[in-house]
């Protein structure tokens, strides 16, 4: 069995992003997806902070510390690329106009509930920053995350724990088991398994069937 | 590669319905997109609702296609402009509908429309006559009432300068409606008269970036002409 | 009795406009009043198709079809001068960062009502244009309009019989026999008379008390 | 003649009170008013709010302000970022109280504030822990929350460039926060690096028009410092 590494997890999420798209990634493993889109096939990759059409990390010699993107990374412009406020950045995202925003999950339910922001209802103080603007307005919304957690508790579950960012909203989930797309009405279902990876073993991992097609 | 840059009329209004709701650019001749309008003429599009600040002028552009009989109704805000004869016509004879909408009332629910906001609350009408069947709230002791989002299916607008990913450039007062109708269609179709390369654009002067862009015709003559 | 004529109306309401005002003229009378504010005491004139510091009408050889006014009348722009598009435009006149709108009225009414839009309820067609953007937006209304019709009614009343533009928000009131504050529950104030127009003739002309300090 | 520029730090942070809201532009280090959230650190004005996307970072800017136990309220996005350590002890000590909003949310609702919008409505948190308490209303078959405007007394901003009218140029992503902020606030104040003559900014590249700007000054290094 060889699940998916990071990299290959970001790197089959990629493969799925066609030329074309607005595509917002989530700071952590969701921002890793760019590096695997050859800068030939044109995505335009949208920063909640306002930068529509952001290219790879600057080389030593073009670092530009006034061009960041959500993660407060340096990033590059594009060729094409331009600047919005965040009023207006945010009426893109809550708009509808992004295509694709990928995100991290502590959980994602069979009824495309995700959560990802707050770990219990008693924790008063977390941070949600831009998640439930692109979770409740991006036009399809994946999640990219581990299928369990380290203690081997199961992520796909048929209903969230934790507390909500937005409901019924994630249409895929990338985990180091496979690829599961999430369907109303039916919950998830099988796109894909990592090599090796049986569906018998993905299901013992989840807390939600496993549908196949 | 990304081009929405199109070659002809007919491929910048392939698809437009019968039924559509149109967001139609421009304030007086400035960042009017008479070229489209003449695309939208041509195409044979009818039963349209009409989105413009004004009812059209003379027999041409927006007061030809209501002239046509191709527009149910007209959303706008200054229905009376000097020669709206077309449509003053029309109404009369109680063969177009309207509604008056106050100018930034019509420019904010079209943002909105863009911005995800179904609904938002405005002091500008409550107490007068357009306030009539709309929700009244008041907030900290003033009145507001509730004005919805107006999205589209269609917008028609001019821009200055577009590259191929739609990014657009407006030129002074050219913006005006354009670039809040770009976000507020599902099918935003630019006209431009300058078409530069990728990249060619100053990011810190485009005001709609492409995003909001499916389609960008180049003219020959912008309006007005110049 | 010297009333003042169109002019000498706009003239008076200039005098009134301090340096750094942001002020938005409508269609018409109103106007005319920038003519009448030199150019080197700064007022920044705004226009609701998203000019900021609109200057005088243009020479015929710098004449730009582009650049025009609210009255679709071509304008220049002035250095500090900045373009936006209708939404914030509006924005700017809704959110109370004008300083002064100046309209034309039908009827003022001594609580601050104005009615400059429709002369009849049962116009099914009246054009509204920016008027009750500006007359619920500005931070200053003032109205510049003849003391009465044509046919002699008065336009300074207790209670607009015309549909309303805006509830409440006058400030001044500039006619031909002079210059009237509204202030909340007093009325009409009188600031200033014409050359020769006595009080007793004004009131004679106004359907509302004109109160004097 | 018109001119926001003032000539001192004590001149830009005049008549701030105590008790005000203050809005604290930037997002990072990138369009971050360092030199003016000194000012206000030197100033005095104490039991304020303070609305920023993040809660601060170590024990300079921000984060000193709280942990001089100025700030009696807090409301951002994101509290908890590496290094908000002054803010998590204030918070754990029950000396602080926050407000979390989601971050298109707080942006939108000082654009509202700017705009005379009182209210509007927003997918965004809709069922979620952070609609408790909140209207929720159905428009077209989807649940929407309502949320109120976010005006403040005070708003402290960076851009790049401005002139005497205070019209203000932003610097790649320094826009952020900035341009809205501006709208929302009774009494702005801008630091820039640079300062034009009058005419020098190009107005097709002006974000905001110096209508919203009451005070600029200028800084030897802005944030961040290059």
């Amino acid at each position: 069995m060889q699940p998916f590494s990071r990299p290959q997890m970001a790197a089959r999420a990629a493969q799925d992003i066609p030329e074309g798209w607005v595509v917002n990634l989530g700071i952590g493993m969701p921002t890793a997806i760019a590096d695997h889109v050859p800068l030939d096939r044109e995505v335009i990759f949208q920063s909640e902070n306002g930068v529509i059409g952001m290219g790879p990390a600057p080389n030593a010699n073009e670092a530009n510390p006034w061009l960041i993107n959500a993660g407060k990374a340096m990033v590059t412009l594009r060729p094409g690329g331009s600047y919005v406020h965040h009023s207006d950045s945010f009426a893109m995202i809550r708009g509808g106009h992004i295509d694709l925003c990928v995100l991290g999950g502590f959980e994602v339910a069979a009824n495309g509930d995700l959560a990802n922001w707050a770990t219990s209802e008693n924790d008063t103080a977390p941070a949600v920053g831009g998640a439930m603007d692109l979770g409740a307005g991006a036009k399809r919304l994946w999640v990219i995350m581990d299928h369990t957690t380290k203690d081997g508790r199961p992520k796909l579950v048929d209903q969230c724990g934790y507390p909500l960012t937005a409901l019924g909203t994630v249409n895929r989930v990338y985990t180091n088991l496979g690829v599961f797309d999430v369907v109303k009405g039916t919950g998830f279902i099988v796109v894909d398994l990592a090599p090796g990876v049986t569906l018998e073993y993905a299901q013992s991992q989840s807390a939600s069937k496993l549908h196949t097609l | 590669m990304i081009n929405k840059i199109v070659q002809s009329m007919a491929e910048a209004m392939e698809g437009i319905k019968d039924g559509s709701t149109v967001l139609i650019g421009g304030f007086g001749s400035v960042g009017q997109p008479d070229a489209l309008i003449e695309g939208l003429i041509e195409q044979g599009a009818k039963d349209l609702t009409c989105v413009a600040n004004n009812a059209g002028t003379g027999h041409v552009g927006l007061a030809r296609l209501m002239e046509l009989g191709r527009v149910r109704k007209i959303i706008c805000s200054f229905p009376r402009s000097a020669g709206s004869v077309v449509f003053e016509e029309l109404y009369k004879a109680g063969k177009i509908e309207l509604e008056i909408v106050p100018q930034g009332t019509m420019a904010e629910r079209m943002r909105a429309a863009g911005a995800g906001i179904p609904a938002f609350f405005t002091a500008t009408g409550a107490g007068t006559l357009l306030a009539r069947g709309k929700e009244a709230r008041e907030f900290d002791g003033r009145e507001y009432i509730m004005e919805r989002s107006l999205p589209a299916d269609v917008a028609l607008i001019e821009a200055w300068e577009a590259d191929r990913w739609g990014n657009l450039i407006y030129k002074d007062s050219g913006r005006n409606f354009n670039p809040v109708m770009a976000m507020a269609a599902t099918l935003t179709i630019a006209q431009v008269q300058h078409i530069g390369e990728l990249g060619t654009l100053d990011p810190e002067k485009i005001v709609t970036p492409g995003v909001y862009v499916n389609r960008v015709l180049q003219v020959d003559r912008g309006a007005p002409w110049v």
